[in-house]
């Protein structure tokens, strides 16, 4: 196993030790349960922001807290959502008075224990909602399925409504904000190699030379497709046109109701990109594939969106939401309106996405 | 009568099944999902076994309800809260007992399943838990209706089980992280699937013995 | 090949071309001969600083360009030193009229072509001279090498010396520190994989399932030692306890004699770690390795400089020096003093580091 | 006397050397170095080849110094200026000839050694290029001495050229990459000593045929 680890089951805290005493400014770590959170938090009168799921795909969601973005980040275990108890106990710690939002990933591990803590954090007092965030075009259906899941436009919705939180936006324009950054946003993957979960100690696929699968989620878990390796070229756009090609999409998802306290089905559509939108063009590594090669990939990308009247407005590029080593790449493209470029410009503070401050 | 004692059994007969088959739960979790369901089961059960001296004066409401604040608390992913809900409402329906009547029992497996299903709200045939779970409560609640006796409803439980898991093998996923596999899923037998099996198995092989 | 690119030879064009679009505020790509400079290049009164090397290295250098680091970079052919034609035109186009300083890493092909750049740029009338940074320990002497090869303390001289030379510090100033940062940094790298260079399409080397390569430079090159991959507080020790414990190094190196018109020998001698000392401590990814695991050695690393009486009061933990996707670390302590943790501190804005802006 | 025609013989007869032997020494500096030794020669003489035509009616000189812009702007790394030195001071040593004597073989050949040990300072036994360039001059220059004429002269070179090649092999790199890897430098034939030798291996071939 290619790591630099000590022993597998160490892997986690041992991480958030260093992440801890690397960024002491910026963060603290808690520890059983584990999260991060702002080292000035709470903010008083501020709506908190927490996010999390399972390990692996650092610097997503632990490296992003700070001022500007998140309050906490609840790691779980290597691809594992993390648990309700970590959840609950980064609420109590970030919440300000003003309410708590959960940045939450369509996984079905991630949704039910997010769902728990939110019922927990609900008895003991504290105004919580989740927002489901599900862009991954690769996956087609959601009657089917356990829905699209949620894989780049993560990253984007923690910035966005992260800078919202900060400027004083209350707990429900940042629920509509949040859910309004997931509407817009559209991502598809592709992987060169597998990637080797620490506890089991081998790749969780194996890949010929020349192949590679397309259409993975963010976990080592196969792709929808396995086919013959392709130039960067024809990847970019085979990512790239499933994302802007994607038709009308709809699910139903499950959102607190406040005054009912209980949970409703929310049925939520998006709209396909049309010509003319501004975007937000995210090219994301999977771990190890080193960013040359994302600019290789973002060169096509912005040929693509200009062919396609889609102009690209704003940009990130970087390993944001890996797979642990895996190499590959991922691209997430995001409907700009002028509020959210505002929002994406405003000054972060975090341990990865640094900026204006 | 399942005696409370039988019940501590069990849950470490199943601690050591899982430790035994971590890999083998694993490996199928990684054909169609993340290779880690072992792992996840096998950590949740090692901390289960680390409380259970804790709480084993206690009735096997409140022994069923440590399991699953622990495995809450200590698994995540998917299984995590749908074992945390199964050994949940588990407790909840025997709440207060020292021993457990076949009724009881019914009852334990009855609510077990529904909490599952409510909480993944997988359906049969969506290749889940739910597959081995339904068609082993079934078979039991029926063979006791045909007034057999606990551990012969509990072997046709436990037939049903095995047969409700291979019968995951031809099956298009349908909830979980399997179902972003599609077609892909098709050929490969649940992980979650057989970890229930093998929780039923080892409650068998505990009342057997 | 499990690479996002598309010809091999293309690789290094392709790339700039996507960062050109990428950030178009930051930076802009000259092609034929090629190079990244300053979007606000040339800068009037302001010491230019021009560094280069062979591209496979990303961020590192074409990444480090804008304010407050580095005026342009080379990029040359995977692993391969850039030419002097490169350099030279680069001088001529960030030339602010108060000198060029080169940072060259300490390469047989770098300083060569550096050399021939700085002979180039003289008879044309910019005032350049370059200095070398070698400060990789892994080389042990320097009376029968070509010296120590020039690795992480790059990156932090480029920073240091790109904030002096915006606020104002002269060409000699700005020489002057770069030594002293080259003599006050150290460093030590090791690999677990090798990498494939594009041109090339396999594996430089060949590493068993449970070796890895103590020692290595950046260039996907065997480094001192093979031996039985270990665990990651091990490999952290080594590292460490290399780079703490290594004693007076003194080299000749070859400096522009102005008044003279031609090159002079010159000895540098630096001074081993001491008790007390303050450094930035760099944990850096050679391209494959996630920042998860950088943290583990990060904790690891505290942990010894505290032992040994050494404080860290800055850091920088992420992949800033690679070899494309090789997966491994390397450490760089460098020795602070308060000149230094201020020009460190001093707003960034390029496309890989940012902060204070 | 050698034609200039020759000389753009000899100029061509090398790319394709180096063309064909591109793996071979990349492989050989896989071993010691970074792997890029026959990509970074190809890539120059291919530039070189490019540029040819339009300097063909130009005297030797000139077509030399062309070589040597060309590999400085086009290679890079430690060849590329070595290489470029080689031929830049090959050029100047016979600048404006049409044809070249023996005397001029002689003086092309020991400029381009020193131009070579000038730039990158290596000594006799270093492991690099001088270990291939040097015995080879030293031959030429000796046969000519006795008496003999510029082809044999030139056998008597490449034959102490293939031996200063293989000489490389036992060798520990004191200069380029390869000195970095002290002890484990040695067993391995140096790549630029390799492609020193099919330089002069294919200028042989281009007199004798
Ligand atoms: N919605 C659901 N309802 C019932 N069972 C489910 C559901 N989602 C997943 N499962 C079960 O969980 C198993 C996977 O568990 P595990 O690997 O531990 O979690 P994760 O999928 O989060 O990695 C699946 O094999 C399946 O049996
Ligand atoms: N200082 C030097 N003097 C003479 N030859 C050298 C020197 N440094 C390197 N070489 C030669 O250059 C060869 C390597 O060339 P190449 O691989 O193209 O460049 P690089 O080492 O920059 O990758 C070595 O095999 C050696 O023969
Ligand atoms: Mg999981
Ligand atoms: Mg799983
Ligand atoms: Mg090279
Ligand atoms: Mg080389």
């Amino acid at each position: 196993m290619k790591k630099l680890i000590n022993k597998p089951e160490d892997f986690v805290r041992e991480s958030l030790v260093g992440m801890a005493v690397a960024h002491p400014d910026l963060i603290k770590v808690h520890f059983d349960p584990n999260f991060v959170y702002r080292s000035d938090a709470p903010m008083q009168g501020k709506v908190a922001i927490i996010s999390g799921g399972g390990s692996g795909h650092e610097p997503m969601h632990t490296s992003f807290v700070g001022m500007g973005m998140l309050d906490a980040a609840c790691p779980g275990e290597v691809f594992t959502s993390p648990t309700p108890d970590q959840m609950l106990e980064a609420a109590k710690t970030v919440d300000g008075g003003a309410g708590v939002l959960y940045i939450v990933k369509n996984y079905s591990g991630d949704v039910m224990n997010f769902e728990m803590a939110t019922e927990l954090a609900r008895t003991v007092g504290i105004r919580v909602f989740n927002i489901l965030i599900d862009d991954d075009v690769a996956v087609k259906d959601s009657l089917y399925t356990q829905g699209r899941r949620g894989v780049g436009t993560t990253v984007l919705a923690e910035k966005i409504c992260g800078a919202a939180a900060e400027r004083g936006y209350d707990l429900q324009q940042v629920m509509d904000l949040c859910r309004r950054v997931n509407l817009n946003g559209r991502s598809m993957g592709l992987a060169l190699t597998s990637c080797t979960v620490p506890a089991k100690g081998t790749p969780t696929f194996t890949l010929g030379d020349n192949e590679m699968e397309m259409g993975i989620g963010i976990h080592g878990e196969p792709g929808r497709e396995r086919m013959a390796q392709k130039s960067a070229d024809e990847m970019t756009e085979m990512l790239a046109l499933s994302i802007i090609e994607d038709s009308t999409y709809s699910r139903t998802v499950r959102e607190w109701d406040e005054d009912g306290g209980e949970w409703v089905d929310v049925e939520l559509i998006d709209q396909p990109f049309q010509r003319s939108d501004r975007v937000l063009a995210f090219v994301n590594s999977m771990g190890g594939t080193p960013i040359s090669e994302l600019y290789i990939v973002y060169r096509k990308l912005a040929e693509i969106c200009q062919k396609q009247g889609i102009q690209i407005v704003r940009n990130l590029v970087g390993p944001y939401i890996t797979s642990l080593e895996m190499q590959g790449c991922s691209i997430t493209l995001l409907k700009l309106d002028d509020e959210m470029i505002r929002l994406w410009d405003a000054p972060v503070k975090t341990p990865s996405l640094r900026w204006g401050i | 009568m399942v005696t409370k004692d039988q019940i501590v059994q069990w849950l470490q007969a199943f601690a050591t099944l899982l430790e035994q088959n971590k890999d083998y739960l694993t490996e199928l979790d990684s054909e169609i999902g993340d290779a880690d369901h072992g792992i996840n089961m096998d950590r949740g059960f090692k901390k289960v076994m680390s409380q259970l001296s804790s709480v084993a004066d206690k009735d096997i409401g409140s022994i069923l309800k440590t399991v699953s604040m622990t495995l809450i608390s200590n698994v995540g992913g998917a299984s995590g809260p749908l074992y945390g809900t199964l050994f949940l409402r588990a407790g909840t329906a025997v709440a207060d007992k020292q021993e457990l009547t076949d009724e009881d029992m019914a009852k334990l497996l009855q609510a077990g399943l529904d909490g599952v299903k409510e909480r993944g709200k997988a359906q049969l045939g969506d290749k889940t838990m739910v597959d081995v779970l339904s068609p082993a409560v079934t078979n039991f609640h029926q063979a006791l209706n045909e007034g057999k006796n606990a551990i012969t409803a509990l072997q046709q439980a436990v037939t049903a089980a095995e047969q409700g898991m291979k019968d995951t093998i031809p099956m298009l996923a349908r909830k979980g992280r399997a179902s972003y596999l599609g077609e892909r899923s098709v050929g490969h037998q649940d992980p979650g699937a057989t970890s229930s099996y093998l929780m039923l198995k080892s409650l068998l092989a505990t009342l057997e013995s």
